[in-house]
């Protein structure tokens, strides 16, 4: 099973503020043409990006909550663009999504549990009330949750990691292809985040593949099979987590993975960053000029890194995007 | 080692409609002179009150209950507002978590650093600038950025001026309250780094609060661990990270993945609600080595090895 | 944060109720006037044994105080206490009316402009705005001046088309904020249809800042009619507080010092604005947590 | 600085555009809406006077001619839009025939305009440094016993306070004069006799504006001080040892200053609303008292003068303020020029 299931190519997305003649309008280019496929077979694979790198757009885009600029999503290779309600309606069953927030994804007017009964009555998942009873209590169990517990509390009354597990009961009753977690955990404290992230190890085991969005590398680490780094609107490097994680190759996750703090006191940082080149990014510049993304933040940065900007090479099992690497000459 | 302030039974509350939150309630410890002290703890562990009790900021409606804090000779809680406004900035310096709204918005960088220097210091507009870019360039900006307005910087950027701002004038203490949560991990980075250094140079001490523990791990020299209103473990950072004592720390220390290590284990249970603090020991309903005694006896906290406290009831007697 | 421990709705609006004097204040206050106008025609017709409040001559004029006339009668003998119940009742009436209509007018408005986003979003606050900073009042009286019948409904549907940008005002941004909100975009990938967002996802969250909308309008409607009448606009028929007070000045009961007169009706009418605001003031004190952390009330 | 230039034709543009648009659909609102006002004219004559003239529908069709009224709408609109765009005039007025509308509106304009710009800045003024105050001093006695009244006396119409203030203290307690512009027996001129003597008339029908006018602006300027108090960089100042004073004018007052100023923007509109009925109240010899005047009368032409040059004058200050924006918010200023 290793075809396509869903296919981002050259996708760029550009915000704008809708301006009306004298009331001036803004752009920011999101996201510079991203390519990403997720196969069928299910695996993790991890988004990473430090804030602004565009990588929420990347899951508002596939959830359909925004349209590309420019550039194709492809669904088991069909285009969502040219798609009808009733296509949306099939999609929606087959790709979801947990949202960074816990707090706010509940509407604070209804009980909790009605999430659950939402998704099975729109997907009509059971026939009768006692079949969707049945299925939401089993579906409470399979993230650990006692139904007892659960079912007609406000979502006020309860925890954030609790919240986000409901969350996942509602991926278990829909039972999607692909799943897209937008930094599901990074609004929980951090003695409960395992506890979730075991639970979508176990969902990779009924077959839903998850693109996990995060900002976290260590929680990359910890559960995607393979990792994409992001940069700005651009994919810079990508491919197996074990390999991009010990070995990286562009300056930009080599700096970011030896910034990450270890909780090991007898193993500090060494190297003092330089403040001038990484603290000061030129004000201004923004995405979709010509020259490498990371050009003024490299300490390797050459004289055609300025003007050229480097293809995203792909070798057998990554992907990376540098002069340094010497096939990008 | 001589101790540069020291809290006693410190209680900050908040009057709620169901009643008192009490937030932080119960702490003493002491801060060494010249050393970096880190505070730990998930969120809604009254780490930030905390730090606002000991500075005095905390507004209506919170209010000090109880406590001593004793810096340079007195007692900052029973202190006159104007002696306290002589110690803050000066002596007593504070570095607010930046990157969000720690800066007046229609004020240029600059001005918002000399109105801390022509407050406390004789010194004239035109010396007053300079020392603002010397501030500046002391944590890696260039003096240009003393022109701009916090909108014009990024949230690392707004959070290196916090600390240049709150370093300008060399105070012997400061108190740093999450000054690199919310940042990517390069900025990060050279933050702690910047206040590391800051502090070699400058001689200060630091008290540095961070709810992710590998922060910590990176430049503190002791560590408090705080659960529930009060503290559960104070140790030095290697004494710590290797053998923590206290059944939470232990859970803290596994429960967070990292590149070193793939196995984590979540705490069981939820963080208990500050308007109502389990009885006896505040971790029991979670802990799994509770003894019977800890549901009817709070543990004090007691110095296991030297210098290494913990407040559980599985050590000594 | 409201931290409610009930489970239905009613448990709920009681404890938002309790949660906040100036609501509380307020809420009572309007009440207590609602009542008196739904009261109204019974009170009247017992007391002026089923004359009109308004006939003239029922009594002998500017009596003083008596248990018969708790606020003595006017220049016309007619019951001062009568008057101000009718005039309640139709100043109420009318705001209450034009009040609805703006809100709904409004509500629709700002659903669709706040739902569909972009041009016509900024298109319908740039409106907004700009019928919000023109003096309106003149060309309301203008209006009803040059009208060819001035009753009743078409007053109330004038005073409408004028208040609804007070209540547009206060309800735009909100929806704008709302629908931000992660559990719309969570109701989107679970198939719900536009319009079942709109109604059962954004209303119900939104309904507190469609009161406080409606509450404004209601107040600006009976400002402006009030205004209207003072200066003798609008059909004479149905005496409005505004038109008691229209009376008393033409009668020289201001310059005759017939207090009672020019100042019952004045203080009713600051009751209604007073009460509504505190409606608003309270809400706001209940769902803008922050203002609320801050002052402890 | 061209950017500087940019922004300020644009803003002007933006604001023309606002007044044809609203001058428009001010037009076109009256002219629709059913009844005219010769016929509605000539029913009241018929009415104050019971005599029955013979008011044929000749006559009222003769009126109409001579006031232009039988033309087209659209027609109507470009001879109204081009009369008052290019030669300000607004056409005769009824009562004071032949006498041109703009005649009548250009000596009461100055009036009101003195008025009206004196109690609205003094309001605001006021309102804002109260309301700094008793927000600064939020939970004390002085805030216990000034905010509740505020709380109230911003709800009066100004108009309804008029009222009480002309019956209180000019008619029971006779300190103020109840009408007229200034003394009767003065000459106008630069004197300083004639100079009190207008403050002194002018004195009531600005207290009950700024009465209630002050008290709406100190609310809302306590509530954004208690807000700005949580704000982290008012607590990091504090931390800074400032002196309140310092504290107060530089990251309180300094902040509060761009809502408030869009608060006067927005609300100046409301105000005019409220002036009209003030000045009526008062014969304050104002746009507002010809315009009620104007009411009774039924004198169309000036009706729609006093909307129209009421609606220039908010629009006016409206740009000012929009053109001041820059220099009070430095995020406008380096953001959108």
């Amino acid at each position: 099973m290793t075809e396509k299931l869903l296919q981002l190519e050259k996708v760029t997305k550009v915000f704008r503020r809708a301006g009306l003649g004298l009331v001036s309008e803004k752009t920011t280019r999101a996201l510079d043409e991203i390519s990403l496929t997720m196969y069928g077979e299910p695996t993790i694979v991890a988004l990473v990006g430090e804030s602004g790198s565009g990588k929420s757009t990347v899951c508002r885009l596939i959830l359909g909550l925004e349209k590309t600029t420019s550039g194709q999503i492809l669904y088991e290779g069909r285009d969502v663009s040219q798609w009808l309600e009733k296509d949306w309606k099939n999609y929606r069953k087959e790709v979801q999504i947990v949202f960074q927030d816990p707090y706010g994804t509940y509407n604070p007017f209804y009980r909790v549990d009605r999430v659950l009964w939402t998704v099975i009555k729109k997907f009509h998942l059971a026939s009768s009330d006692r079949e969707s009873r049945q299925l939401v209590d089993q579906s409470l169990e399979a993230v650990g949750l006692r139904p007892r517990e659960i079912l007609g509390r406000y979502p006020h009354q309860l925890s954030g990691g609790e919240r986000q597990r409901i969350m996942l009961a509602r991926i278990y009753l829909v039972k999607p292809n692909l799943l897209v977690c937008d930094e599901p955990v990074s609004m929980i404290d951090a003695a409960l985040r395992a506890m979730f992230l075991e639970h979508l190890r176990d969902f990779k085991k009924l077959g839903i593949s998850c693109l996990y969005i995060t900002h976290d590398l260590n929680i990359a680490y910890f559960i995607a099979d393979s990792v994409v780094i992001l940069c700005t609107g651009q994919i810079i490097e990508s491919g197996k987590t074990e390999l991009v994680v010990t070995d990286p190759l562009h300056p930009y996750t080599k700096e970011l993975i030896s910034s990450i703090p270890n909780p090991d006191p007898s193993k500090r940082w060494t190297e003092k960053l330089d403040a001038e080149r990484v603290g000061l990014q030129k004000l201004g510049k923004g995405v979709g000029e010509q020259g490498c993304i990371f050009y003024d933040r490299c300490r390797y940065a050459m004289a055609k890194c300025e003007k050229n900007r480097p293809p995203l090479l792909k070798s057998k099992d990554r992907e990376v995007a540098c002069f340094l690497i010497p096939e990008a000459n | 080692m001589q101790a540069i302030l020291e809290v006693e039974n410190l209680r900050v509350y908040f009057t709620t409609i169901e009643g008192d939150c009490k937030s932080v309630d119960g702490v003493s410890f002491r801060v060494y002179n010249k050393e970096i002290l880190g505070i730990a703890g998930e969120s809604g562990c009254g780490k930030s009150t905390l730090i606002e009790g000991i500075l005095r900021l905390v507004k209506p409606p919170g209010y000090i209950k109880s406590g001593k804090v004793f810096f340079a000779g007195s007692d900052l809680l029973h202190l006159k507002e104007r002696n306290l406004r002589k110690i803050r900035w000066k002596e007593l310096s504070y570095i607010p978590q930046g990157c969000m709204n720690a800066l007046n918005p229609v004020l240029r960088i600059e001005e918002q650093i000399v109105d801390g220097i022509v407050t406390h210091t004789d010194l004239s507009g035109e010396k007053a600038k300079e020392m603002t870019s010397s501030a500046l360039n002391a944590v890696g900006m260039p003096s240009e950025v003393a022109g701009m307005y916090p909108h014009e910087l990024s949230g690392g950027m707004r959070q290196r001026v916090a600390i240049a701002m709150s370093t300008c004038l060399r105070p012997s203490l400061v108190l740093a309250d999450e000054p690199v949560t919310a940042l990517d991990v390069i900025m990060q980075r050279l933050n702690l780094q910047t206040i590391a250094e800051l502090k070699e140079r400058f001689g200060m001490t630091v008290v540095l609060v961070a709810h992710d523990m590998a922060c910590h791990a990176e430049i503190c020299d002791r560590i408090c661990i705080m659960y529930a209103g009060r503290l559960m473990e104070i140790g030095i950072v290697d004494q710590l990270f290797q053998k923590p004592l206290h059944p939470y720390t232990k859970g803290l220390l596994e429960a967070v993945p990292s590149l070193q290590r793939r196995r984590v284990k979540s705490i069981a249970g939820l963080a208990p609600s500050p308007l109502n603090w389990p009885r006896g020991c505040r971790f029991h309903p979670r802990c799994p080595f509770q003894k019977k005694i800890c549901k009817k006896k709070e543990p004090a906290l007691r110095e296991v090895d030297s210098e290494h406290y913990v407040a559980c009831h599985l050590y000594g007697d | 944060m409201l931290k409610e421990t009930g489970t239905n709705f009613l448990v709920r609006s009681s404890r938002i109720f309790k949660s906040s004097l100036k609501l509380r204040i307020g809420i009572i206050l309007f009440t207590l006037l609602v009542i008196s106008v739904i009261l109204e025609p019974a009170i009247n017709n017992y007391r002026l044994g089923g004359h009109e409040s308004t006939e003239i001559g029922l009594y002998d004029a500017l009596l003083p105080f008596t248990f018969e006339h708790p606020l003595g009668t006017d220049h016309y003998g007619r019951d001062v206490f009568a008057l101000l119940l009718t005039g309640l009742k139709y100043s109420l009436l009318i705001g209450l009316m034009a009040g609805g209509l703006a809100t709904f007018i409004a509500v629709s408005l700002a659903l669709i402009a706040g739902y569909k986003g972009g041009r016509l979003e900024t298109l319908v606050t740039t409106f907004t705005n700009a019928v919000l900073i023109i003096p309106l009042w003149p060309i309301l009286a203008i209006a009803v001046l040059f009208v060819e019948r001035a009753d009743l409904m078409l007053i109330i549907v004038i005073l409408a088309f004028f208040s609804w940008p007070w209540a547009c005002r206060q309800i735009t941004p909100q929806i704008a904020s709302l629908k931000e909100r992660p559990y719309i975009e969570l109701a989107k990938v679970s198939g719900l249809r536009d319009l079942e967002i709109m109604f059962k996802e954004i209303l119900p969250n939104f309904l507190p800042y469609v009161i406080v909308g409606f509450s404004y309008a209601v107040a600006g409607a009976i400002m402006a009619e009030t205004a209207l009448r003072l200066v003798g606009l609008g059909p004479g028929a149905i005496p409005s507080l505004g038109l008691l007070i229209n009376w008393a000045m033409y009668t020289g009961a201001l310059a005759q010092q017939h207090y009672v007169i020019v100042l019952s009706p004045i203080l009713l009418l600051v009751l209604i604005f007073v009460s509504l605001n505190f409606i608003n003031i309270g809400l706001d004190e209940v769902y803008n947590p922050r203002l609320k952390k801050i002052t402890g009330l | 600085m061209r950017a500087t230039h940019l922004y300020i034709i644009k803003k002007v543009l933006l604001y023309c555009l606002i007044f044809m648009v609203s001058l428009s659909a001010f037009f076109f609102f009256i002219n629709l809406v059913p009844g005219d006002p010769v016929t509605r004219y000539v029913e009241s004559m018929r009415a104050q006077y019971s005599y029955s003239i013979p008011v044929s529908d000749e006559l009222i069709r003769e009126y109409k001619e001579a006031f232009g009224l039988d033309k087209p709408l659209f027609t109507r609109y470009i001879y109204y839009m081009r009369e008052l765009i290019l030669k300000q005039n607004f056409g005769p007025s009824f009562v004071a025939f032949p006498r041109p509308a703009h005649e009548l509106i250009l000596s009461a304009l100055p009036w009101s305009i003195g008025l009206l710009g004196f109690s609205v800045v003094i309001a605001w003024v006021l309102g804002m440094v109260i309301g700094t105050i008793v927000g600064w001093k939020r939970g004390t006695g002085l805030d216990h016993s000034i905010t509740p009244i505020g709380l109230i006396v911003s709800q009066i119409p100004p108009y309804l306070l008029a009222l009480l203030l002309l019956m209180v203290l000019s008619y029971a307690l006779g300190i103020f004069p109840a009408g007229a512009p200034y003394a009767a027996h003065l000459e106008r001129g630069f004197t300083l006799q004639f100079l009190l003597s207008l403050l002194y008339h002018a004195f009531l029908p600005s207290l009950s504006l700024v009465l209630v006018y002050v008290s709406a602006w100190m609310i809302s300027q306590r509530a954004l001080v208690i807000n700005l108090l949580g704000e982290d960089y008012v607590r990091f100042a504090e931390a800074k040892g400032l002196r309140s004073t310092r504290l107060v004018s530089r990251y309180i007052l300094r902040n509060t200053l761009l809502p408030q100023t869009t608060g006067l923007a927005m609300s100046l509109g409301f105000i005019i609303n409220g002036s009209f009925l003030i000045e009526w109240i008062f014969r304050y010899p104002g746009i507002g008292y010809l315009f009620v005047t104007a009411i009774m009368a039924m004198d169309y032409n000036v009706l729609m003068g006093c909307v129209v040059v009421s609606m220039f004058f908010v629009l006016l200050a409206n740009l000012l303020i929009d053109l001041l924006y820059p220099l009070i918010d430095p995020r406008i200023r380096r953001g959108g020029w």
